[in-house]
């Protein structure tokens, strides 16, 4: 593996140097959050109930928005096709490019969880199977946008094409996710939604990397 | 086949190429009936190429003629409609990485992040090609960029992003260098004291493809040049 | 057959409309799919020829300039 | 493994294999299905609970199968694409791609109206309904995707590794969907039942399953031959062909 960390340094770097690339989407989360409240009225119990769903779609469109950048400068400049001529270090960069990823539009995500909270009066008991979601599901929602970027990267038209790519794939996350909070909202243990989380994150975690390499040597070709 | 250039880490501040094995007319890469289609274009078909070591070969040809394509191939990026590749005798795709890890290819592009300076593009460069940390600013300094070593690189010139792209020659240590119009941009002493750098990496043993517009003011003492057609 | 007439065949014991919207739209789906496909066929073949035509234009051409 | 195949999987042979088997194969499916619907329709009684309207089973359930069936197809289709470098298998999925969209529009469709006098409603959120309806977005991002390069042969390969990452997202999605339907409905909704079929309904049935298979078939070999032109149409061969 060639040096790792030299490889997130440099996306790190990058992150510093462009913030409107994790800003703007984090920006876009709480827009579409305090939304919401204003399109079905701000009546507490009626925003309790949609809390999930409210809460895991607009972390999937900020994810989308955040993704879509992803891989475009270093594909226009050649950095991608001069790695994957190189192959060895096209895995680091990729580990790289997921891990950043994850830290600039998940972490924050979930860092912003209890304003979510006091957004759509959620109690604490949702609150923690919210946070518990997240954790477990942004980096889930990274991995799939990742591969959707790496697929989308010399295309055309971007955009609307990684949404499309990525939405069915995102399902199964946006249903077990918002059934653990509803779980928790009436009291119910969640640990089964929750174990099924962590098999889908283990297991996209193996391959999401895998095709993501294969993403770019095509779109390099 | 063992690669005969092993990337070694060690903790050396000055560069010193490591010294090439006796400079050799070994074949390093052999494509045989080579074919490009492009697009709905066939850009060349039935095309020979060898590369021996100690040998620097120009394309040459007009815009559009596929020289950019024939290096994506000859860089294992793109497979060949038609024909294979061959290092050190053997089929690419069964070397492929022992050829990768001899390879430095430099694309049109020049692999430069604008965003970062000099210095972090050089050593992003230097541990994707698993090189130890050395004397950046030296090295700098010799390509004529001194005191813009860590400024954005959004902030230089054309002809400066292009010398920070190759200053990547100077540390590598792979055998075979493919680069797409390596000339670009660059005034006449950088392109004198870059084929100056080539004479050097040839005199080693070293191999070189290039495409370029203009002709090598310089004699090598193993020079081919390859001429492609334009064809309809 | 089992339905007594022609009518009542249509009618569909009053499930007509869903039953006949189905069929027709599948029939007419699968139409459109097939004349399509066919079509893109078509089209290919003659953008291919009028490009061998231009090609042997522009060799004729060549010619005459030498 | 598939040294055997590889002498077939020249495009010129594929082009040919294929034109002399669509117009048997199309004429088949069309004759089939003619048959299974005909059948269907005016020769067997109708169900003692949903009476005439149950009569759409006989294409809906075809098409729902054969959705599937279109896209595991696709999958290996992509998967020899993306493991073996078959050129041929590359286009073929983008030719299978949209006679599976509109398989899976027709189940689609089909499944609406006859949950219409069923159910009072168009649409309802049904397990079966709502996989139906992602299998049109995992087919649409197929087709989109393969469309969306400049470069053909990309954009082939790109649509190949979305088909293969589709499959193996499919059973999750699958059981996700169905997990979440009993969840949230539980048995408020009658879904489409799987009654003890009667034979005299199994057999027209069974039929229109395989007219649906035959004319993908079909299908499958009309496009093909059009992707194997625009991909080849610098070969020798194209030019020979265009030019008789």
């Amino acid at each position: 593996m060639v040096a790792l960390s030299t490889f997130v340094q440099r996306e790190l770097r990058l992150l510093a140097r462009q913030k409107a690339d994790w800003l703007n989407p984090v920006l876009f989360f709480v827009i579409v959050l305090s939304l919401f409240p204003l399109g079905v009225g701000p009546e507490p119990n009626l925003l309790r109930l949609m809390a999930p769903g409210i809460v895991w779609i607009a972390a999937l469109l900020s994810v989308l928005l955040a993704a879509e950048r992803l891989f475009k400068d270093d594909y226009r400049n050649g950095v991608v096709e001069q790695l994957v001529a190189a192959r060895q270090p096209l895995l680091s960069f990729v580990l790289a490019k997921l891990f950043t990823n994850w830290l600039s539009t998940g972490l924050p995500l979930v860092l912003l969880s209890p304003l979510v909270a006091l957004l759509l009066s959620i109690n604490s008991a949702e609150f923690v199977a919210m946070l518990l979601t997240l954790l477990l599901g942004t980096p889930l929602l990274s991995l799939l946008s990742v591969m959707g970027a790496a697929l989308t990267v010399s295309a055309d038209k971007g955009g609307i094409l990684l949404a499309l790519l990525i939405l069915p794939l995102y399902i199964p996350l946006l249903i077990f996710a918002s059934s653990a909070m509803e779980a928790a909202a009436m009291g119910l243990p969640y640990h089964g939604q929750l174990a099924i989380m962590l098999a889908m994150l283990l297991f996209a975690m193996a391959l999401i990397p895998l095709a993501v390499i294969s993403a770019l040597k095509l779109n390099v070709s | 086949m063992r690669p005969i250039f092993t990337v070694v880490d060690s903790q050396i501040l000055v560069i010193t190429p490591q010294p090439y094995p006796v400079p050799t007319d070994e074949l390093l890469l052999h494509g045989a009936g080579l074919c490009c289609i492009r697009q709905d274009r066939v850009l060349f078909e039935q095309l020979d190429f060898r590369v021996h070591a100690g040998e620097l070969v120009q394309i040459a040809g007009k815009n559009g003629a596929g020289k950019s394509s024939l290096l994506r191939i000859l860089a294992a990026l793109v497979a060949p409609d038609d024909g294979s590749l061959y290092y050190r005798q053997q089929p690419l795709t069964a070397v492929a990485s022992d050829y990768a890890a001899n390879l430095c290819y430099i694309g049109h592009q020049s692999g430069i992040h604008e965003q970062l300076t000099a210095l972090e593009n050089l050593s992003f460069w230097r541990s994707a090609s698993g090189i130890a940390k050395a004397d950046d600013f030296a090295l700098l300094a010799e390509l004529g960029l001194a005191g813009l070593e860590d400024i954005p690189c959004r902030m230089l010139s054309a002809g400066q992003q292009r010398r920070v792209s190759l200053a990547r020659l100077w540390f590598t240590r792979r055998q075979l260098w493919i680069l797409d119009e390596p000339f670009t941009a660059l005034d006449q002493t950088a392109i004198a004291m870059l084929q100056q750098h080539f004479a050097e990496h040839l005199q080693q043993g070293g191999a070189i493809v290039l495409t370029t517009h203009q002709n090598l003011s310089m004699a090598f003492t193993r020079q081919t040049t390859l001429e492609l057609a334009y064809r309809w | 057959m089992y339905f007594q007439s022609m009518t009542e065949f249509w009618a569909m014991g009053g499930y007509g409309l869903f039953v006949w919207l189905s069929f027709g739209i599948t029939y007419a789906l699968l139409a459109v799919l097939t004349a399509y496909s066919h079509y893109q066929h078509k089209q290919f073949k003659r953008q291919l020829s009028a490009r061998l035509a231009r090609e042997q234009r522009v060799k004729q051409y060549q010619e005459q300039v030498k | 493994m598939f040294k055997w195949l590889h002498p077939y999987a020249k495009p010129e042979t594929v082009y040919r294999l294929c034109g002399r088997f669509y117009p048997w194969l199309m004429l088949s499916g069309v004759a089939l299905l003619a048959l299974g619907n005909i059948w269907g329709l005016a020769f067997t009684p109708p169900d003692y609970q949903q009476g005439d309207s149950y009569r759409i089973i006989h294409i809906h359930v075809p098409s729902a199968i054969m959705s599937m069936g279109t896209y595991s197809a696709m999958a290996i289709a992509a998967f020899i694409a993306l493991v073996w470098q078959v050129k041929v298998a590359q286009w073929s999925v983008t030719a299978i791609a949209p006679i599976g969209a509109v398989y899976t529009a027709i189940a689609l469709i089909t499944g609406m109206a006859w949950g219409k006098p069923m159910w009072g409603t168009w649409w309802v959120w049904d397990a079966r309904l709502t996989s139906e309806l992602i299998l049109l977005f995992l087919y649409l991002g197929v087709i989109a995707l393969s469309g969306a390069f400049s470069d053909r042969q990309t954009g082939a390969k790109a649509a190949s590794l979305l088909a293969v990452i589709g499959v193996i997202n499919l059973p999750v999605i699958h059981f996700s969907v169905e997990w979440w339907n009993t969840l949230h409905q539980g048995a408020s909704i009658t879904k489409f039942a799987k009654p003890s079929i009667d034979p005299s309904m199994l057999w027209p049935l069974l039929i229109s399953i395989l007219a649906f298979k035959v004319l993908m078939l079909a299908l499958v070999c009309l496009r093909l031959r059009t992707a194997i032109l625009q991909n080849e149409q610098h070969r020798p061969w194209v030019k020979a062909l265009v030019e008789e």
